[in-house]
C-alpha cells in the first residue's frame, strides 16, 4: 500500500498533446475516481499509470518510487479493464492465479490466496469454470480477483462496470465499495458515469480535454464546484445556469427580477448564476425564476419540472408530493447559499 | 462438444446463440429438397475422385472405358504400389516433411503474424509488404537459387534441403495477422500486468486465442507439403529421399504413363490428408465464430 | 538485461518486434528475396542455365513486348482471373449458403464438397482430360452422342479449352471456400436474422441487405486469395495439357507455364526471369489494389 | 520383401563396404540416367558386369523421373553437383558442348574414323569438329504398328507397303457410330506424339523433299513436298475420315485399348505394349512414299563424360563409356530394354534383323536420318501448331506451312546465331 503521485504528467501523439500536466497527490488507502467525458485523458492516465502507455513527459511516483521505466508487472499495481479481459480459454482458477504469474510464492500459497480470493469475491464454487459459463456479473468479479490476488499498492479500474446493466452495475458498485473498505488498497477508478464517481470516491478527479478540473470529495465537487464544467458534469440533473448582472450587492436576472446574492458585485458585471434542481423550491418568497411548467418527470419520491419563462428553460427538482401541474405558473427560488456565481468569461467560480 | 448444464447462466455466449438461433424446426419439403440438391453436388463434387478409385482397381486394358465398376476389378495395383518397399519411405519422408514444416508454420507464421498486427514499430508496414509480395514470384523461377544455395550449405538430398523453402509463408502470415486483429488488445495488457513477458503473452494468451485459425493454417500448409512436387524432385537425388509426388511421378516415362498406379497412389496419398482434415475441421468453423465476435 | 531496463515502452516495443522477427527477416531474406532478386538480375541477362550469364540490357524485355505469345499468354492469364473468380466465389457462396442452413448429416456433406481440395492435381488433372474426350471414352461426350447432340470439342479447341481446363480448378479450390464462407456465415449473430423476422423481411432481402454486407470481409478474403491463385494457375493446366502443354495454339497457356517452358525447355533463363518479374508486377498491382479496397472498407 | 527392398539393402552394403573395406581404394564415378525400370535393371546389370572386370572402379547410379530428368540436370549443372557419365538426349548435345558441361571423348580410345565405320549413320550428328561428344548404346527408329485382331476382322492379310495403301487399309479398319462419331480409328495421328517425327523426316522426305539444309539449320520444307506431305497427313483425318486427331487421348493410349487399326511408334513402345493383356500386335516397317522411298527417324539417348570428371575418374569414366559402347552392352541393352543396338555389327546379325518384332525396326535404321534439334519441344510445338490451325482454326494447309516454317526458323535462328 502506497502513496501515487503524478507529477507533470503530459502524452502527446506525435505533435498532438492530449495531456497537459497532470499534477495529483493520492493518499495511501484512498479511492479516487477519474471522471469526465470521453476523450478528456482519464483513461490514458490510468494506462500510463498501468504502464501501458509510455510518459511523455513527466514523473510517476508509486509507493516512493518514481515508475516511469518500470515494467507494468514491476509497478505493484493491478488492473480491471472495460471488457474484463478475462482469458476465454482458462477456467476462472488459472485466470485468477495469472495474476500471481511472478509471484514469488510456492504452489500451496498461491493455491491458497487463490481460495482466500475467491471466497472474500464469494465464488469459490465458480473456480473450475469457463468463462463462457459464467453471468456478466460474475466475470466481472473473477477479474476483480485476478487483480486482488496480487494485492497490489495500486488497484486500477478501467471503466469496469460500464458493460453491466443498470441494476447488476448498482449492485457491483457496492461490493467494489465494500470489498475497498474491507482490503483498503489505494484504488484509482476510471468512469464517465459521475453517479458512480460520487457513490465511489474518497476523492473525485474531473477532468476535461487533458486537463484537470477540479480534484475534492464528493461533497466539495458537488457543492463547491471549481467551474461551470464541473458544477454542469456533476449532478443529475445538470445545474441550471443563467445569466446575470451585476450591480454591488445585487444583480438582475434577464428576466428583470433583481435579488440579493449576500455577496459584492461588480456593477455591470456579466455572470453566470448557476443553482442546482434540487436546491430549488416552488413559490418562494424571493423568486429568482417564474414560467409555466412545461413538462412533468415524476420520478416517485421526487417530481422534475421543466419550468419556461422568459429567462429560458430551467429545470427544477420538487417533492413527488408537491402536485405541481403542466401549465401552473410557478416562482421558483433559492437560498443565498445555494446560490454560485460563474466568471462568465472563464468560467470559473467566483468566491 | 460437452453441453453446458445450466443453460441458466448464459446470457451472452454468442457463439452457443448463433448456432442454436439457426432453425431447428422440424424439416419440411423445401428443406428435403435443399438436402437432395446438395447430396447430388456432394456426389457430382466426387464423381471424379470415384473415377479414380474406379480406375485403380482396374486392369491396364481397362483404364480407358467409361464404366465405373471394373469389369474384373482387381487390387493388383495397391499390391504393387505397396509391395514396392518405397512407398513406404515416401510415405514416410512426406509426413516426416508435412509435419515438421506445419509445425514450423504454424509457429513462425503467427509470430509474424501477432508482430505486424500487435506491435507498433518502424519498418511494420514495409515488413508486411515485403513479405506478401513473397507471394508474387512463382517456385519455379525459385528452384535454380535454392538449389544452388543447397549446395553450398550442403543440404541437397537431406530433409532439411527439401523442407527449408516452405518453413514459413506469406500465405499463413497474412491469415494469421487477419485473425489476430480480431483478440482485443485488453487480453494482452492484463497480461503485461500480471507479468508475462511478450513472448509469453503471445504463445499462453494471443495462440490459444486463434487456435482455430492454427487449425485452418494447419490443413492447409499440410496439405500444400504433402502434395509439393517441384522442389522436393530438384533437391532429392537419391530414391530413398523422395516424397510420396515425386515417387509416383516415377510410374510415368519417356513415352508411357501407368495411370492405373497413379491412380492408386494418389488415392493412397489421399488419406493422410483426409485424416488431418478430420481432425481438424471443426476447429476451422469454431475459430472463425470466435474472431469474428470481435466489438 | 539493465540496458534494455532503461528502455521506454515503446523503444521496448521496438525491440520485442525485431526480436521476434529476427529468424523470419533472416529466413525470407535469404530464402526468398535473394533469389528474387536474383531473378531481377536475370532478366538483364542472357542465361541458359549451364554456360555463362551475359549481360544484354533490356534485350528479354524488348523480346517479350513483341512477342504475340506472351501476349495471348497475358490474355489467358487474366481469362482465368476475370473468369475463375467470380465463378468460384459465387458457386462456393451458394453451397456453403445451403449447407449451413443444413444439418442431417451436415458433416458428411461438407466432406464431399471439400474433398476435392486434398486429391492429387496430377490424378485429377487426368480423370478431367479423360472426361473431356471425344466418343467413345470421353464421359460428357458419350453423354451427349447418346442424346443425339452433336459432339463438343472440349480441350482440342482454341475456345472451348480454356473454360475446360478452369473448370477442374475451380472444382478443386471449392471446398476451401465453401469453407471459409460457412465460417464467416456462422460469424454472423443470429440477433440480425431474428430481427429481420420480426420485420417479416422476406429471404432475399435479408441476404443482400444483411448476410452479404456482414460477409464482406470474407469476401474480400476469398477474392483476394483466389485472384493470386487463379493470376498464378500453373497445375491444372499443366497436368491436363501434358502432351501439347499451354493447349491448341496456347488456347490455354497461362503466364506461369510460359515462364516454366521457357525455364526448363528452352532453358532461356534471363527470357524466363523477365516473364517472372512481369507476372510479379501484375501480381503486386492487383493485390496492393485489393488491399487498398479492403482498407477503404474498414474505415 | 520386394526386389526393390534388396536392391536398397544391397546398395546400402555397397556404400558400407566403400566405406569400410579395402575398396576405399578404389575410384567412384557417379553415372546419371533417368528413372524407367528395364533402364535401372539393364544398367545395374552392366555395372555389375562392369565392376566385375574392373574391381578398382565403382560407378554409382542416380535416377531421376523421366518428367524431370532435364530440370533435374539443368538445376544441378551449374551448382556443380553431378555425375561423371552422363546420359543425355542427344538433341541436348549443343546446349551440353555450349555450356562446357561435356568433353570431347579421346581420339584414342574413341578413334572418330572408327565409330564413323561401326556405328549407324546418324550417330556422326554427336561429332563436332572431328571429334565424337558422346555415344549411345542404343538407338531407336519408327515403325508401324498394327492391331492383328483388327486386321483379321478386316479381313486384312498384310500391314500396307506405301502410303496409298496405308490409307486404304485405314478406310477398312475406320468405324463409326450411328451419329458419325468415330469409335475407331484406322490409323492413330496426333503431332504431340511421334507424328512430327513421321512428318518431318518421313513424308516430307518420301514426297520429294528435304526437311532442312545447311546442317539442320535451316527450314526447307516450305516447297511443293513439304505441302503435299502435309496435305497427306492432314487428309487422313479431313479427306479420308479414318482418324482423329487425340482420339483417346493419345495414340499409343488408343492403340493399347484397341481402337485403333495402325499406329505409328518408336522401339520404345514395345515394352509397354507387350505388357496389355489380351492385345495382339505386328510391327512392319514404314509404308513407302509415292516412288517407292523409304526413309525413317532416329533417335537416341547417349552417355557423355562431363567436364567434371578429372584425373583418375576420368580414366575411369573413358572405361566405363568404352565398356557401355562395347557389343556386350548393346546386346544386353536389347535384351533388358528392348532399344536397338547403336552398331550395325550388333544389329544386323541374323537373329535381330529377322526379329519379327525387332526386324522391322533394325531394318528402318539403315535409311533413317537424325534431326539435329535446336530446341526440341519448340520445334515440336512449331509442327503442332501447325496441324491445329488446319484443324481447328481451318486454315489453308499452305499457309499454315508457311506460318510454321518461320516460326521454326526463328528458333533456328534464335539459336544459331551465337
Amino acid at each position: 500500500m502506497a502513496k501515487l503521485s503524478l507529477k507533470k504528467l503530459t502524452k502527446s501523439y506525435g505533435k498532438v498533446e492530449v495531456l497537459h500536466g497532470i499534477d495529483l497527490e493520492v493518499d495511501d488507502g484512498e479511492f479516487v475516481v477519474f471522471v469526465g467525458p470521453s476523450g478528456c485523458g482519464k483513461s490514458t492516465s490510468l494506462r500510463m499509470i498501468a504502464g501501458l502507455e509510455e510518459i511523455t513527459s513527466g514523473e510517476i511516483w508509486i509507493g516512493g518510487r518514481k515508475v516511469n521505466d518500470l515494467e507494468p508487472k514491476d509497478r505493484d499495481i493491478a488492473m480491471v479493464f472495460q471488457n474484463y479481459a478475462i482469458y476465454p480459454h482458462m477456467s476462472v482458477r488459472k485466470n485468477i492465479a495469472f495474476g500471481l504469474w511472478n509471484a514469488p510464492l510456492s504452489k500451496a500459497e498461491k493455491a491458497a490466496r487463490i481460495e482466500e480470493v475467491a471466497r472474500i469475491l464469494d465464488m469459490s464454487e465458480l473456480l473450475e469454470r469457463k468463462p463462457s459459463q459464467l453471468s456478466g456479473g460474475q466475470r466481472q468479479r473473477v477479474a476483480i480477483g485476478r487483480a486482488m490476488v496480487r494485492n497490489p499498492a495500486v488497484f486500477l479500474f478501467d471503466e469496469p462496470l460500464s458493460n453491466l446493466d443498470a441494476q447488476l452495475r448498482t449492485q457491483m458498485r457496492l461490493e467494489i465499495k465494500k470489498l475497498h473498505q474491507q482490503v483498503g488498497n489505494t484504488i484509482i477508478f476510471v468512469t464517465h458515469d459521475q453517479v458512480e464517481a460520487m457513490t465511489l470516491a474518497d476523492r473525485i478527479v474531473i477532468m476535461k480535454d487533458g486537463h484537470i478540473q477540479q480534484v475534492g470529495t464528493p461533497e466539495d465537487v458537488f457543492h463547491a464546484p471549481a467551474n461551470t464544467f464541473v458544477a454542469q458534469f456533476i449532478g443529475a440533473p445538470s445545474m441550471n445556469m443563467l445569466n446575470v448582472t451585476g450591480a454591488g450587492d445585487e444583480i438582475s436576472l434577464s428576466s428583470g427580477i433583481k435579488m440579493q446574492p449576500g455577496r459584492q458585485t461588480q456593477t455591470g458585471q456579466p455572470l453566470l448564476l448557476g443553482v442546482r434542481p434540487d436546491d430549488l423550491s416552488v413559490d418562494d418568497q424571493n423568486p429568482i425564476v417564474t414560467g409555466k411548467v412545461v413538462v412533468r418527470e415524476p420520478l416517485g419520491s421526487e417530481t422534475l419540472i421543466y419550468v419556461s419563462g422568459p429567462q429560458g428553460e430551467i429545470v427544477a427538482k420538487v417533492p413527488g408530493k408537491s402536485g405541481v401541474k403542466v401549465g401552473d405558473e410557478v416562482k421558483l427560488g433559492a437560498t443565498p447559499e445555494a446560490l454560485h456565481f460563474f466568471d462568465t468569461e472563464t468560467g470559473d467560480a467566483l468566491v | 462438444m460437452t453441453a453446458v448444464s445450466d443453460t441458466s447462466e448464459l446470457p451472452s455466449v454468442k457463439a452457443e446463440t448463433v448456432l442454436s438461433a439457426r432453425s431447428r424446426k422440424p424439416a419440411n419439403l423445401g428443406q428435403i429438397l435443399r438436402w437432395l440438391l446438395l447430396f447430388l453436388g456432394g456426389l457430382l463434387m466426387i464423381a471424379p475422385i470415384t473415377y479414380m478409385i474406379s480406375t485403380s482397381l482396374k486392369w491396364p486394358h481397362e483404364i480407358y472405358n467409361v464404366n465405373l465398376i471394373p469389369e474384373e476389378p482387381t487390387i493388383e495395383n495397391y499390391t504393387y504400389v505397396l509391395e514396392d518397399g518405397r512407398f513406404y519411405l515416401w510415405f514416410v519422408n512426406s509426413i516426416i516433411i508435412a509435419v515438421i514444416t506445419t509445425v514450423s508454420n504454424l509457429f513462425f507464421d503467427s509470430l509474424v503474424g501477432y508482430t505486424l498486427c500487435k506491435f507498433r514499430f518502424p519498418g511494420r508496414y514495409i515488413v508486411f509488404i515485403a513479405i506478401l509480395s513473397t507471394l508474387m514470384i512463382p517456385t519455379e523461377m525459385l528452384v535454380i537459387p535454392w538449389y544452388m544455395m543447397s549446395q553450398s550449405f550442403g543440404w541437397l538430398d537431406s530433409y532439411w534441403g527439401i523442407m527449408f523453402p516452405g518453413l514459413m509463408t506469406a500465405f499463413g502470415t497474412f491469415l494469421m495477422k487477419q485473425f489476430f486483429e480480431s483478440v482485443p488488445d485488453d487480453f494482452l495488457e492484463a497480461a503485461r500486468i500480471d507479468g508475462l513477458n511478450e513472448f509469453q503473452i503471445w504463445w499462453k494468451i494471443a495462440m490459444p486465442l486463434v487456435k482455430p485459425a492454427l487449425a485452418a493454417l494447419a490443413i492447409f500448409v499440410f496439405l500444400g507439403n504433402w502434395t509439393a512436387f517441384l522442389w522436393p524432385l530438384i533437391v532429392t537425388n537419391s530414391v530413398e529421399m523422395y516424397t510420396v509426388p515425386v515417387g509416383l511421378s516415377g510410374f510415368g516415362d519417356e513415352v508411357d504413363v501407368a495411370w492405373e498406379l497413379i491412380m492408386t497412389g494418389a488415392a493412397i496419398s489421399t488419406l493422410p490428408t483426409l485424416v488431418v482434415f478430420l481432425i481438424f475441421q471443426r476447429f476451422i468453423i469454431r475459430g472463425v465464430v470466435m474472431a469474428g465476435l470481435k466489438g | 538485461m539493465s540496458a534494455y531496463k532503461r528502455l521506454s515502452i515503446r523503444q521496448k516495443q521496438i525491440v520485442w518486434a525485431w526480436l521476434f522477427l529476427a529468424i523470419p527477416t533472416l529466413f525470407y531474406g535469404l530464402i526468398r528475396f535473394y533469389p528474387t532478386g536474383t531473378a531481377f538480375v536475370i532478366s538483364f541477362q542472357d542465361w541458359n542455365l549451364l554456360g555463362e550469364r551475359t549481360w544484354t540490357g533490356l534485350s528479354n524485355y524488348q523480346k517479350l513486348w513483341n512477342d504475340p505469345v506472351f501476349w495471348k499468354v497475358f490474355r489467358n492469364t487474366f481469362a482465368y482471373l476475370i473468369i475463375g473468380t467470380p465463378v468460384s466465389l459465387v458457386i462456393s457462396f451458394v453451397i456453403a449458403y445451403h449447407l449451413d442452413k443444413t444439418r442431417f448429416m451436415h458433416g458428411f456433406l461438407r466432406m464431399l464438397y471439400f474433398l476435392p481440395f486434398m486429391t492429387s492435381a496430377v490424378a485429377m488433372a487426368w480423370v478431367w482430360r479423360w472426361f473431356y474426350q471425344p466418343v467413345p471414352i470421353g464421359l460428357f461426350n458419350n453423354f451427349l452422342a447418346s442424346a443425339g447432340i452433336p459432339q463438343i470439342a472440349f480441350l482440342n479447341s482454341t475456345t472451348n479449352a480454356l473454360p475446360a481446363v478452369l473448370a477442374p480448378a475451380v472444382w478443386a479450390g471449392l471446398g476451401f471456400q465453401v469453407i471459409i464462407f460457412m465460417a464467416g456465415l456462422r460469424a454472423i449473430p443470429g440477433s440480425y436474422y431474428e430481427a429481420a423476422k420480426i420485420d417479416g423481411v422476406g429471404w432475399w432481402t435479408v441476404l443482400t441487405r444483411i448476410t452479404l454486407p456482414l460477409l464482406k470481409p470474407t469476401i474480400v478474403f476469398i477474392v483476394v486469395f483466389s485472384s493470386i491463385g487463379f493470376l498464378r494457375i500453373f497445375d491444372h493446366v499443366f497436368n491436363m495439357t501434358t502432351n501439347n502443354p499451354g493447349g491448341p495454339l496456347n488456347a490455354t497457356k497461362p503466364l506461369v507455364l510460359m515462364i516454366y517452358e521457357t525455364a526448363f525447355s528452352s532453358f532461356d533463363m534471363g527470357y524466363a526471369a523477365a516473364q517472372t518479374v512481369v507476372l510479379f508486377l501484375i501480381l503486386l498491382l492487383v493485390s496492393l489494389l485489393q488491399l487498398w479496397i479492403l482498407k477503404g472498407d474498414n474505415s | 520383401m520386394s526386389r526393390y527392398m534388396k536392391r536398397m539393402a544391397l546398395s546400402g552394403l555397397t556404400a558400407l563396404a566403400t566405406l569400410f573395406g579395402s575398396s576405399a581404394m578404389a575410384v567412384e564415378i557417379e553415372y546419371w540416367q533417368y528413372f524407367f525400370d528395364a533402364r535401372v535393371d539393364a544398367m545395374e546389370q552392366l555395372i555389375e558386369k562392369f565392376e566385375e572386370a574392373n574391381p578398382d572402379i565403382t560407378v554409382k547410379m542416380t535416377h531421376f523421373p523421366y518428367a524431370d530428368y532435364r530440370t533435374k540436370v539443368a538445376a544441378a549443372i551449374p551448382a556443380g553437383e553431378g555425375p561423371d557419365v552422363v546420359q543425355l538426349f542427344y538433341g541436348w548435345l549443343n546446349d551440353y558442348i555450349e555450356a562446357g558441361l561435356i568433353q570431347p571423348l579421346p581420339q584414342d580410345a574413341f578413334d572418330p574414323a572408327v565409330i564413323d565405320a561401326e556405328f549407324f549413320p546418324m550417330v556422326q550428328a554427336m561429332k563436332r569438329d572431328g571429334s565424337y561428344y558422346a555415344l549411345p548404346t542404343a538407338v531407336r527408329s519408327l515403325a508401324l504398328f498394327y492391331n492383328t485382331r483388327l486386321f483379321d476382322e478386316a479381313g486384312i492379310e498384310n500391314p500396307p507397303a506405301t502410303l496409298d495403301e496405308l490409307v486404304e487399309t485405314a478406310k477398312k479398319l475406320a468405324k463409326v457410330d450411328g451419329a458419325g462419331n468415330l469409335t475407331q480409328v484406322g490409323i492413330t495421328t496426333g503431332m504431340t506424339a511421334q507424328d512430327h517425327h513421321w512428318w518431318r523426316e518421313v513424308l516430307v522426305r518420301q514426297f520429294g523433299g528435304d526437311p532442312y539444309s545447311d546442317d539442320y539449320k535451316t527450314v526447307n520444307y516450305t516447297g511443293d513436298a513439304g505441302l503435299d506431305a502435309l496435305n497427306f497427313y492432314v487428309g487422313l483425318e479431313k479427306d479420308h475420315k479414318v482418324t482423329q486427331s487425340g482420339f483417346m487421348d493419345e495414340p499409343q493410349a488408343a492403340f493399347k485399348g484397341g481402337r485403333a487399326g495402325m499406329h505409328i511408334d518408336g522401339s520404345f513402345r514395345i515394352g509397354s505394349l507387350n505388357k496389355v493383356r489380351g492385345l495382339k500386335w505386328g510391327v512392319a516397317e514404314l509404308p513407302a512414299g509415292p516412288d517407292g522411298t523409304k526413309s525413317n527417324y532416329s533417335s537416341y539417348w547417349v552417355n557423355g563424360i562431363t567436364t567434371k570428371a578429372e584425373g583418375e575418374k576420368y580414366d575411369a569414366a573413358v572405361k566405363f563409356l568404352q565398356y557401355l559402347t562395347s557389343d556386350e552392352a548393346m546386346q544386353l541393352w536389347l535384351d533388358v530394354v528392348g532399344e536397338l543396338p547403336a552398331k550395325p555389327s550388333v544389329g544386323l546379325i541374323e537373329e535381330n534383323a529377322s526379329d519379327p518384332t525387332f526386324g522391322p525396326f533394325i531394318k528402318g535404321l539403315e535409311y533413317a536420318n537424325t534431326t539435329k534439334f535446336a530446341n526440341e519441344s519448340a520445334q515440336r510445338q512449331a509442327m503442332v501448331d501447325m496441324v491445329a490451325r488446319i484443324d481447328i482454326e481451318g486454315q489453308d494447309p499452305a499457309e499454315s506451312l508457311a506460318a510454321a516454317a518461320a516460326e521454326e526458323q526463328k528458333v533456328l535462328d534464335e539459336y544459331y546465331k551465337k
